[in-house]
């Protein structure tokens, strides 16, 4: 093998990713005092859940009647019975308060006349099981996931958490079945890096781009699926693809009305 | 490693109004500060003999100096149209794209209308100082 | 002296590399695209590109990554979510700074020429090494700073004009393209924050649920760090976003006054 | 390539603190600068004759010589503070900043104190 | 549209998308009720949709598969028949992992929930698994070769066949045979089509061979990564036969909750094999805050 020379980090958990989930899993671990490292192979405010324009559901009932409840029960609906109920209850159930926490680190969310976030009425969400119409989507305008990501980031940078920005993750070190740590170039010098840490924590995104067409950023590679299978795990539930039907060929821009520019529900 | 290189800014940036008034406007105001060394040579001259104020005069009258105190008056004309929009923006008026290309044309007409009644007044009506 | 000529190593070779539209192309665009190898010795050069439009997308990041993808693999950029919203894809098309992915071809003239975003280190191609401007967006402290606990179980109160105030600036998508295309940031870069992390300082300041204004004003009190922007208007004029940086540090200036003079 | 961390670059030493101030002067002398700019000009485009005895006249007249050491004080406050900036902006090695920023004050000192001599001297010598 | 496309009615070079026509609307309507979608086409397509039909096909919008994991976001994996046996050192949160919270469809507005949520209890769960500045044992001497080999071998391919060209063949398989509608003979179609594309891909050529910003080699490596999610993909619709949430199989038409009911787990090796096996849906919730919803017919 040609001359290779790694170099070497050790932090208590690795990231791998800077969406999101990444940030706001990031966040966390630095605000509960872990050395963390997070890695991305774009800068943070630069992820794909900067174009995610709908919304982020919780039942505030800040426009109206709302249970948790009731979003527990329209996503089981909609997962038509293959979600996890734990897991379900689990989301719904912390809604509120990861919104209202998003709030206090200073998303500009849209707001009510009297001051309180402003939501609106998505498909799939009701209320009383079914009966009713449930406002239950907290927006910034018309580009939430926008507002979410740089607030994230924004925090990140505040607690201080350490970011491995346009690196790019190789693979998990694996050993006897158990993460070890994971192996990185970086894009800008073209240098190796192996993290080892206590945990990593996979964050990686969809893979959208397995597909022609498709609404995701050119980035959505699936890296964390990939490295998981390469190390010797499955992946799960892969058939289920959500679809939009009417995506401009060559473009993946959605046709949807309403929309001013490219859209994404 | 290898030093990057920067990459071309002034040579490949297209100049739009905004900008070129922008210059214009740094250009005539360093115009402006060395020709107030002229100015004050001149008060000086007037305020010492006749003789020497000749002198200095029949400099001043010369083609090339002539030249520069047109060009001086145009660069005054220009550094106040444009100082007035500066005066607005910074009053927090005229800042949308739109209305910042339209006052940099209109400082542009400004400039060329004053300038021009002021030269005529100048020195067309009675010749040079 | 500022230097308005490009450092001997960064003088761009005219005569790079030719690669001619396919035979039987109909509609051809040319492109001129700005490349550099960091691993030769060689100072950057322009490659020249011809395409056939019929079988590209309407946008400048199309053709890029068709060029990418049929021409020459190893032609380097940024790009990510092709619509505008993540800020990848800065870069100066036409002789401005602008989003390759939403820049249709058609807007421009003649051969469509590309080059990094200016007055920049370049890591490779079309790749600017964008760390300072990073590092100047942190240094504002973009993020909610208020004493008063917030209300441990709702949001905090805003109203809805309130909340339009920071609707626009809070749009930013830290693209880079204002503050590079800004003359005095160029010449300055090292100690104006430029008008990108001045819109950001903005942003923070009228946002009614933050209570550091007066520390923020303090900290950009400087006549570097704000006092460079000489209200060019280059950073308005480039913002892909249709934002207006310059507006905001003409407002940050009024109230530097306000709190001092007036 | 540096090791400093950029922030530590970015952050540097802080603010300094003002610079609002040289704003609003500069704002301010332009102000003055619009009206008595303006004025001279007119006045001196206006003028009958450049001789040694109208121009002595025109300066020695009325309230012409007090306005006439407001402009001449206002421009070189005004192209101090304008210079001052270009300065800053495009000469960025050490000593011959430093060297430039004192010289430009020095000038701009003696060019208010200097213009404002000679008018003043006018202005007592004629009558 | 899928079915009209896969059965040869598509439009355009290679009969893959099909047309949506608006000019009988009248351009009064279209600039009254559609002002956007004529924007979108106008810019994105270049299409003025008072004159031209617009081009489109299915576009995928969200992976509701990925690495499965439980509510803490620990990754889990079947061990001694046990599907939830956590991989120890590993969690996966947001899009790439799987806490099948939208099971067989997501609903709108939850994808941003999903990725707050869990994001959030991953840094909570590994607060409380790991002691800040606790003492690592030494990596393996071999950590990360077989990453710096796979680099290597992809830096310095020298096959016939472009990173590009097998991407792009792979995204139209994928797009023909795993899409809206499925059915038991598109999608062993695809299969068979997508094993020759993993097959090509050992004859894969690079043109960068630098370090510095290879984007030639890192689109490389995620072509690795795409070609096995995109074959974890195709083989478990082809192997679920029923319909359920976004996977809609025109030969099994109905959900089948007594077969089916029931998370896919893939495992895709290096050559492009692959094995299936299964995870129990959880129909428990965590408390007794709230009943657990039986399975009801579907409804639209």
């Amino acid at each position: 093998m040609t001359a290779y020379s790694f170099v070497d980090h050790t932090y208590d958990v690795v990231v791998v990713g800077a969406g999101g989930a990444g940030l706001r899993a990031t966040l966390g671990l630095a605000e509960a005092g872990l050395t963390t490292a997070c890695i991305s192979k774009v800068f943070p405010t630069r992820s794909h859940t900067v174009a995610a324009q709908g919304g982020i559901s919780a039942a505030l009932g800040n426009m109206g009647e709302d249970d948790w409840r009731y979003h527990f029960y329209d996503t089981i609906k909609g997962s038509d019975w293959l979600g996890d109920q734990d897991a379900i209850e689990f989301m719904c159930k912390e809604a509120p308060a990861a919104v209202i926490e998003l709030e206090h680190y200073g998303v500009p969310f849209s707001r009510t006349p009297d001051g309180r976030i402003y939501q609106r009425p998505f498909g799939g969400m009701t209320t009383q099981y079914g009966k009713g119409i449930a406002q239950r989507t907290c927006a910034a305008a018309d580009r939430t996931g926008h507002a979410m990501l740089h607030t994230l980031y924004q925090q990140s940078i505040k607690n201080e958490a350490e970011f491995f920005i346009e690196y790019f993750a190789i693979d998990l070190i694996m050993e006897n079945g158990e993460c070890r740590g994971v192996v990185a170039l970086n894009l800008a010098e073209g240098t190796l890096h192996r993290f080892r840490a206590h945990l990593v924590i996979l964050a990686t995104g969809g893979y959208g781009r397995a597909y022609f067409s498709c609404t995701s950023a050119h980035t959505c590679t699936g890296d964390g699926g990939g490295m998981a299978l390469r190390a010797g795990l499955p992946l799960q539930d892969m058939e289920f693809v959500q679809f939009h039907p009417t995506g401009i060929y060559g473009a993946g821009c959605l046709i949807t009305e309403g929309s001013t520019s490219c859209r994404v529900q | 490693m290898r030093q990057r290189p920067l990459s071309p800014h002034l040579d490949v940036y297209r100049f739009a109004y905004t900008m070129a008034t922008s210059i214009l406007h740094r250009i005539t105001g360093v115009v402006l500060s060395a020709g107030l060394l002229v100015l004050v040579w001149w008060l000086l001259a007037a305020a010492g003999d006749a003789e020497g104020y000749a002198g200095v005069a029949a400099w001043l009258g010369s083609g090339l100096l002539q030249l520069l105190l047109a060009g001086w008056l145009v660069a005054f004309v220009y550094h106040l149209c444009n100082g007035i929009r500066h005066l607005a923006w910074d009053l927090g008026y005229g800042l949308e794209k739109a209305e910042a290309r339209r006052s940099a044309r209109w400082v542009v007409i400004a400039t060329v209308l004053l300038s021009a009644a002021l030269l005529y007044a100048g020195f067309v009506l009675r010749g040079a100082p | 002296m500022a230097e308005f000529r490009l450092p001997e190593n960064s003088r761009i070779n005219k005569h790079g590399k030719v690669h001619k539209a396919p035979a039987g192309a109909t509609r051809v665009r040319t492109f001129k695209v700005y490349r550099y190898d960091p691993h030769g010795g060689e100072n950057p050069r322009v490659d020249t590109f011809e395409i056939d439009m019929d079988n590209c997308g309407p946008m400048v990041l199309d053709a890029l990554i068709k060029i990418k993808n049929e021409i020459d693999p190893s032609l380097t950029f940024r790009r990510s979510c092709r619509e505008g919203i993540c800020g990848s894809c800065a870069m100066n098309i036409d002789g401005t700074n602008t989003l390759a992915c939403t820049k249709s071809c058609d807007e421009v003239k003649g051969e469509v020429k590309i080059y990094p975003l200016p007055h920049m280190p370049v890591v490779k191609d079309l790749v600017p090494d964008l760390t300072q401007f990073y590092a100047q967006y942190a240094s504002v402290k973009p993020w909610l700073q208020s004493r008063t606990p917030a209300p441990p179980d709702r949001e905090r109160l805003q109203a809805p004009e309130e909340q339009e105030k920071i609707d626009r600036p809070s749009a930013c998508i830290l693209c880079a393209c204002c503050s590079t295309s800004c003359p005095s940031y160029w010449w300055n870069g090292d100690r104006y924050l430029g008008p990108a992390a001045l819109l950001a300082a903005y942003r923070w300041i009228i946002d009614s649920r933050d209570e550091a204004t007066g520390e923020r004003l303090d900290a950009l009190e400087d006549p570097f760090k704000l006092y460079r922007c000489h209200t060019i208007m280059n950073c308005t004029e480039a913002c892909p976003k249709d934002l207006n940086p310059a507006k905001a540090i003409a407002e940050i200036k009024k109230m530097m006054v306000e709190r001092s003079h007036t | 390539m540096s090791l400093r961390s950029p922030l530590g670059k970015v952050i540097g030493r802080g603010a300094a603190k003002h610079g609002v101030s040289h704003w609003w002067a500069q704002r301010l002398s332009a102000v003055a600068l619009a009206v008595l700019g303006l004025w001279f000009v007119l006045q001196v485009t206006g003028l009958n004759a450049y001789d040694y005895e109208s121009v002595r006249t025109w300066i020695g007249h009325g309230m012409t010589p007090v306005l006439l050491v407001l402009l001449v004080a206002t421009l070189a406050w005004h192209s101090a503070l304008g210079v001052q900036v270009v300065l800053e902006d495009y000469v960025h090695a050490k000593a011959i900043k430093l060297a430039a920023l004192v010289a430009s004050i020095f000038f701009h000192v003696f060019v208010a104190v200097a213009g404002s001599y000679a008018v003043l001297r006018i202005a007592f010598t004629t009558t | 549209m899928t079915i009209e496309i896969r059965e040869g009615r598509g439009v355009g070079k290679d009969a893959d998308h099909i047309h949506l026509h608006l000019e009988h609307l009248g351009p009064d309507v279209i600039k009254q009720r559609l002002p956007g979608i004529a924007e979108t086409a106008r810019i994105f397509a270049g299409v003025d949709v008072n004159k031209e039909p617009i081009p489109v096909l299915p576009t995928v919008h969200y992976n509701m598969g990925g690495i499965p994991c439980n509510y803490h976001g620990e990754v889990v994996t079947l061990k001694n028949g046990d599907a939830d046996t956590v991989v120890p050192g590993l969690m996966a949160v947001g899009e790439a992992a799987c806490v099948s919270v939208h099971g067989a469809n997501r609903l709108g507005s939850n994808s941003l929930l999903d990725l707050v949520v869990f994001g959030r209890e991953a840094g909570r769960h590994a607060a409380s698994i790991v002691k800040p500045g606790s003492s690592h044992r030494p990596l393996p001497k071999d950590a990360g070769d077989l990453a710096v080999s796979r680099l290597d071998r992809f830096r310095h391919a020298n096959g016939s066949r472009p990173t590009a060209e097998i991407r792009l063949e792979m995204q139209k398989i994928m797009q023909s045979d795993a899409a809206v509608f499925r059915t038991g003979s598109s999608l062993q179609e695809g299969c068979a089509k997508l094993a020759a594309t993993v097959d090509s891909f050992a004859d894969v050529r690079t043109s960068d061979r630098g370090l510095i910003w290879n984007t030639d080699l890192v689109e490389t490596l995620e072509l690795d990564n795409l070609l096995g999610q995109s074959v974890a993909t195709i083989r478990s619709a082809e192997n679920r036969k029923e319909s359920r949430g976004a996977h809609a199989r025109e030969d099994f038409k109905e959900r089948n909750d007594a077969e089916w009911m029931k998370h896919t787990l893939c495992w895709v090796d290096e050559k492009g094999g692959t094995r299936i096996d299964y995870r129990a849906v959880h129909l428990n919730t965590l408390t007794a805050d709230v009943e657990p919803i039986p399975p009801k017919a579907r409804t639209y």
